[in-house]
């Protein structure tokens, strides 16, 4: 398993980490159980993301997924941010090992979750995703420590 | 481009071959290449090359000569003993004890001999990751024919108490395996006094080769073969000898024996000094694995608030290589069974750091690292959502 | 003292180590030495140089590269090929078909099997020690699982028709395993034109390291692990890499089937200056082995009257290194099951001497051997007992 440059510049000089005082929108998608927790903080203005923060609890794929994630919502609109896909943040960034792709998931789903309440927070219905049948899908591989 | 500082601390993954041992083996590839099976006076070279290993080995365990057996490492050890002694010894008992802490080389193969009709008994260990001997004398039934349990954890470097295991394994008149891999070459090691049947080993823990390691079977211990074929080992271990990976593997054994203790004090010195600049400088740390019967290189401590690949990334940037029982440096869901096994809630075995210690490095690698590490322990705190909420918690 | 000459043509016992083939490994004892599994940036170059190797491999064979799995030798190979899909394949089927002339590696796994419950054919050979096609068909049934037939044999050379077989296997939808340790290196090898599932070799038989094989297997294919434990080689093959030996085996396969067939014509000139200067000189011998398909290193002659072991010390006094069939050199009862089944009387199979040549045999060694060997020859015969009765029933 080895990460592209890409993400490897996003791990090592993560944008947008950090809280949004008084967040528009806020989601926190993962569980510690698991090892990776991903908080997204969205500013929005005119149903556009003039700011994005996050915070993660996770591995390096998580790090860099979360920090690319942002990159592509920031100046985007609500709908258009709702759209992107994990599989465009992984591609943005040159890929991602086989075994990491659901960090990237984890992206998609923080800023599905921010986005929602957002919503319920200005009182509209929220939107309905993939994700609000079951949990992300985690990879069953054992542990390994030589 | 200039070569990057390394501080390697991850001996217990592997670690490098000694210069000496290196120079013991150049010999056999090129020029003493002869299989030893063979009877002209050129390959008797080889023989005596490989029985002089054996010599070794049995010398460092305090074993008999012939009770040695070479195999191609560590993992083919564990495999060896347990499914030969199991195989073997079907008619008298299905019944194998081991621990929730072993190796996966134990583990794996325990798993697959219960789905071929063996029962097996993982023992819990304690906080300290220590067996229970009382669980284990209340274990063991009429059925029971082998006690496996390591003598040492590859993870969180806890240290078992083999001899007394030995004692109730022998009184009780069960076979007694344990997985020395870790411990060969760093902790004194007394077979005949500790009671122990079968002992597995792999060169590349103590300064010598990958691919080689070695079981000891005490004499009379009716195990199966693994391999089968031609008739090296005394017909117990089939395949043209890895002439010098074995020469290799008996000068390791022989440098890495010849004065553990006061090996083990420098070693122990350096550990204790990162392991207490660690304390120190790194607040909300927890040290894994026994307090004091640990392995004398072992360090294992978990950060709360971050997870382990991560950590490991940054410290790589860094030029620092060890190891995590994160699951995320694996791709599973699930973190170390060892550090579960000690009763870490899975967050706190996520962010676990494993930094083990061998023969080249420094007091300034030490303080190297302690310059280092808990800058990027606060960095990664700082983006962590976790320690976020524990702040907020606080005030 | 000055050294004997040494004329060493036991290369089918095993080959010494190219340098290149050294020089590629060297920097992976203590240099480069990190675990392939860890993720720090140091261990990388361990994980390419292994992924280069199997890269290498899978060339070599036209294979994929993550049909490549790499061991611990040949027998290990042989051992996980045979044992693994029997077991993986159990509800399927019990039966195994595979020859008479197999190495140990493959019939002691076989008579292993025959314990557990599985049922095992063992196809003749002809006086060539080719298997008989016919017989081979006439062997499956819906209970055949696998059928294990060695590319070429170790002792007589014979090569055989692996495609056909390979061809028969695949249309009765029965798994084919071929031990090609003799063959890798040697003989061009198609895995895909061939049809073959499964494929043994061992390093050591082409200039490569001891201890360190591979095993070919073909995607899809079910089979069980023989090593348990960690994930290594894509969770097929558990225990730490053997780097430098890995190494070493795909450099010296890139080397050995880089010009296969330039190199054989050199050799096979050489061996049959030798055959024929032997069959000129010494009467009463007899060439085992087919004439035409047999390895390109190969030469296994008996002579009748004598024994092969009192051969080989009397060779070993001239600097002769070779190897025999006979049961003494063995301290065995029977001799070769090889040259038994090619229909060999016990006496003829006694006295067979296998010359196997290699990389560095010149035509002075060829001539040095034909002008020692025939006064051998002739000094064993004038003292045996046999020589002497068919003298007299000459007369
Ligand atoms: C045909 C054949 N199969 C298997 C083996 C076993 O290989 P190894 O001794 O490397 O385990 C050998 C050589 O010894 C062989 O010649
Ligand atoms: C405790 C323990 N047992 C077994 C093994 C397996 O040894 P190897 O990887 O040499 O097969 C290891 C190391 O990897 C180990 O640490
Ligand atoms: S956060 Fe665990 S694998 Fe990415
Ligand atoms: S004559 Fe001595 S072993 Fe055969």
């Amino acid at each position: 398993m080895e990460y592209s440059e890409k993400v490897q510049q996003h791990f090592l000089n993560p944008r947008n980490v950090g809280e949004i005082p008084n967040a528009d929108g806020i989601g926190e998608v993962g569980n510690p159980q698991c090892g990776d927790i991903m908080k997204i903080y969205l500013k929005i203005d005119n149903d556009v993301i003039t700011d994005v923060k996050f915070k993660t609890f996770g591995c390096g794929a998580a790090i860099a997924s979360s920090s690319m994630a942002t990159e592509l919502i920031k100046g985007k609109t609500v709908e258009e941010a709702w759209h992107l896909t994990n599989k465009a943040v992984a591609e943005a960034l040159d890929g991602l090992p086989a075994v990491k792709m659901h960090c990237s998931v984890l992206a998609e789903e923080a800023i599905h979750k921010a986005i929602n309440d957002y919503r319920v927070k200005k009182g509209l219905e929220p939107w309905e995703d993939k994700f609000s049948q079951g949990g992300h899908d985690h990879h069953h591989h054992e542990h390994e420590i030589e | 481009m200039e070569e990057k500082r390394l501080v390697y601390m991850d001996h217990a993954a592997t670690t490098y071959v000694k210069p000496e041992v290196l120079e013991a083996m150049l010999p056999y590839f090129t020029e003493n290449f002869g299989n030893p099976s063979s009877i002209y006076t050129f390959a008797r070279k080889s023989k005596r090359a490989i029985e002089d290993a054996r010599d070794k080995v049995a010398k460092a365990l305090n074993a008999n000569t012939d009770e040695i057996f070479f195999t191609g490492g560590g993992s083919e050890a564990d495999n060896w003993a347990i499914k030969g002694v199991a195989l073997a010894n079907r008619e008298k008992g299905n019944h194998i004890i081991t621990t929730k802490i072993e190796h996966h080389a134990v583990l794996h193969t325990c798993e697959y001999l219960e789905k071929r009709g063996f029962e097996v008994t993982y023992l819990d260990v304690d906080e300290n990751g220590v067996v229970d001997l009382e669980q284990l004398k209340n274990a063991i039934t009429d059925k029971t024919i082998l006690i496996s349990i390591m003598f040492a954890n590859n993870e969180i470097g806890t240290i078992q108490p083999i001899a007394e295991i030995g004692k109730i394994a022998r009184e009780r008149g069960v076979l007694f395996h344990t997985d020395a891999v870790q411990a060969v070459g760093h902790i004194k090691i007394d077979v005949k006094e500790m009671n122990i049947d079968l002992l597995s080993l792999a060169a590349h823990k103590f300064y010598g080769p990958k691919g080689v390691g070695a079981l000891y079977i005490r004499k009379g211990v009716k195990i199966d073969n693994l391999i089968h074929g031609g008739g090296q080992e005394r017909r117990r271990r089939a395949g043209t000898e890895n002439l010098p990976g074995i020469v290799g593997l008996g000068k390791a054994i022989e440098l890495a024996t010849q004065d553990i203790e006061g090996h083990n004090a420098k070693l122990i010195t350096l550990r204790d000094r990162l392991l207490n600049g660690i304390m120190d400088k790194i607040p909300h740390t927890k040290l894994n694995g026994h307090p004091v019967h640990r392995l004398p290189g072992n360090i294992n401590v978990s950060f709360r608030f971050i997870e382990g690949e991560s950590l490991l990334l940054l410290l790589d940037q860094f030029g620092i290589a060890a190891s995590t029982g994160s699951a995320c440096s694996s791709g599973s869901l699930d973190p170390s069974h060892v550090l579960l096994a000690i009763g870490l809630p899975h967050e706190i075995a996520h962010g676990s750091l494993r930094l083990s210690l061998g023969d080249k490095n420094t007091e300034e690698d030490v303080d190297y690292v302690l310059s280092v590490l808990p800058n990027i322990v606060q960095r990664l705190r700082d983006m962590s959502p976790l320690y976020e909420d524990f702040l907020k918690g606080e005030k």
